[in-house]
């Protein structure tokens, strides 16, 4: 049945989607040329690499460590991840024995700027329901296992600060490049549903 | 206020079933609907607690069960009828019918760039002292605004601790309803799981919220 | 449960809009769910704990649109499959395709006035002596039990005070999830509305739940 | 949109109860003739009718409301108003200062062998979610306007007790049958979202 609504609802909304635009466009609302600069600045520009790329230069530089969990609204805007959803930023470094997850339970606020735009997941009631109360089954649908001595950080997102965690570098990347650490940090890693990935 | 979007310790809604691969948008119309509503936002006619606000007060099985981009457009259509610029008949005719109210701040493609890497902060010159410190035992209140508000039904009534002192930030509470950005100091503030939850709770997990001081007492 | 069930307190859902002049049934089918709920409880499958857990349990955004005989419906269905009477082959065909489980307990014309005059009192033999008096103040415990409770999120936490002692009576708790009867001692506690919703509360109102023993501890 | 489903859930609804009850019969699950007979007892039997001649009854007789106000569950089982939600039952008495009003935030408890099954509005969200924390708003909705100073009581049937509301007897209906007094009161004054109607 549900299925059924699903088909009927993207005809649905294509149609009524299309007649809002039509409209706003007819009155000279928006720009058309400007609906397309948005998208392409979502799709193409600003997306979880530019987050990796902020783990990957704490891993290999600790005063740029230093620096971003001082000030990583200074840190991050310096690598030129500025804007919307990231104007206040704060990065929380995982340790051996502690695990912070992020969480927007009000809403879906997350760190565009470093991230891009949040996943269906990352909005939708089960993760903003379970997250700040069950976090490790949670964690566990996603595949990771934490230590039951692990301290569990859960940062529930209710004001504009935006979180950027930093999980551990895996072992075995001594020496790689920051370019090539940057492969290990997937966005879960930096919302804290995910590990860096080891080589 | 108390409404569907408040989803903090809520049961019932089955796993989180995260997607592999999975892709930006899942339709065409859910990039049309990213697009138009920050080039609306960019009109200035409401604020980002007014446009939460308009989301969350949909009806609340419709919250539940629409994806967010459709709850994104629902809420829109909403700001953009309260505000003048497109009335439900002109929904339904698929055309314009009346003049815009404010067509001159359209937002052009040179000025996209800009304004997205700009973004808008929120903090503010405080208007006073900080009533907290880090460190200070408080209880959040027990407070049941039918407005807007952002402080999580799970932590009313709850103690906990200040982490940090984050200076003065626009107050959404206010700034939802036409009440002005009203900043007051912003706060992080760290629960333990087992205030929150009850004895049974996993010891090892703690919450953090950012709490504006009209949320907190001392404790 | 933290499930879609427990509304007290929540906003957005709009007027009560009474109906005027409403009829008992909006449609012959609810007519016929509330029969066939009241003729398959009398199998014994399963408590009106378990059940209310069953209606509860569906997916919040159905429960919050279903109409209520729907619910029923729908509850309905997951209590036969669970003991293994109508499995969801048979619903999708439209005919038994297997031997019932306990067509010995079914209901007769004859009985129904028996059954329905006779009810199902909840009251037991108290195993101990009342924890608490009339008078006594008492804090709803801030428990979130992932199972049936009948302590709604709003009192918890919150400070009361005893208003009746009801003898012993079935713990919903346990009784829903096959733990039997387990009986505690059931209280009516009252509760200033301003402990409940904050101090902008209309200061006539009281609220009262009936709790049982281990909801509550002293304050 | 909604009438568009409403229509079609109409239509699924009656195939698929149709659909169970089909099976059920072919079990021998249930009986036909006892589902009339249920429907029948709730149609024709028992109903507000009943919960208005307790109310005459304490009206008209002092002793009884003494007996109603110590143990209505006696009280009414005395008059045959027996039976299923309607095992425990206690009896609240509006006064000049203080209004009952009943509600089930949990799901849809009410005192079935007293008021017979409850009316939509009863079980619905919007009379659930503000019945415990705005009475007066909703009273208002039910056309009731009660002086600033009368204490509103609330009830939340969490438990197996059933509330009947005892609205208070209206002026000028001194010397009236048992009969003609139980036609001032409708289901909602014993809800408490209404009054005794004034003759």
């Amino acid at each position: 049945m549900h299925d059924h609504i699903e088909t009927s609802e993207t005809e649905e909304m294509t149609a009524r989607v299309r007649a809002l635009e039509t409209i706003l466009v007819e009155k000279c609302l928006v720009d058309p040329a400007s609906l397309d600069a948005i998208i392409e600045t979502y799709s193409e520009h600003v997306g979880p690499q530019n987050g990796a790329a902020v783990v990957a230069r704490a891993w290999s530089d600790p005063a740029f460590a230093d620096w971003l969990a001082r000030d990583a609204t200074a840190a991050i805007h310096s690598l030129g991840f500025t804007g919307r959803q990231g104007e206040h930023m704060q990065a929380l470094f995982n340790t051996p024995d502690s695990h912070n997850l992020v969480v927007c339970t009000l809403c879906s606020c997350y760190p565009w700027a470093t991230l891009g735009l949040p996943p269906v997941w990352y909005k939708s009631p089960p993760y903003r329901a379970r997250a700040v109360r069950d976090p490790r089954g949670v964690l566990a649908e996603f595949g990771v296992d934490l230590p039951a001595e692990t301290r569990i950080h859960v940062w529930d997102s209710t004001a504009e600060l935006r979180y950027l965690v930093i999980p551990m570098r895996p072992a075995g990347t001594e020496g790689w490049s920051e370019g090539k650490l940057a492969t290990c940090v997937s966005r879960n890693a930096m919302i804290g549903t995910g590990l860096a990935a080891r080589p | 206020m108390n409404g569907p979007q408040d989803l903090g310790g809520q049961m019932g809604f089955g796993p989180v079933a995260p997607e592999v691969d999975e892709p930006l948008f899942h339709a065409d119309w859910e990039r049309r609907v990213l697009a138009i509503t920050l080039a609306c936002a960019a009109l200035g006619h409401w604020t980002i607690d007014e446009s939460r606000h308009a989301r969350e007060s949909l009806p609340p099985a419709d919250y539940l069960y629409f994806s967010y981009y459709r709850i994104w457009f629902e809420a829109l259509t909403h700001l953009l009828a309260r505000h003048g610029e497109v009335s439900t008949q002109e929904l339904a005719s698929g055309h314009a019918l009346a003049p815009p109210v404010r067509a001159q701040r359209c937002l052009s493609a040179a000025e996209v760039p800009g304004v997205l890497s700009r973004g808008g902060p929120s903090a503010r010159d405080p208007l006073g002292p900080a009533l907290f410190a880090r460190g200070q035992r408080v209880r959040a209140r027990n407070l049941h605004a039918e407005g807007h508000t952002r402080l999580p039904r799970y932590a009313r009534g709850r103690i906990g601790h200040i982490e940090a002192v984050h200076g003065a930030h626009v107050f959404p509470d206010a700034n939802a309803h036409g009440g002005g950005e009203a900043p007051q100091w912003l706060y992080t503030v760290i629960f333990d799981g087992q205030a929150l939850w009850g004895p049974d709770t996993d010891p090892t997990l703690s919450v953090r919220i950012d709490a504006w001081e009209s949320y907190l007492e001392p404790a």
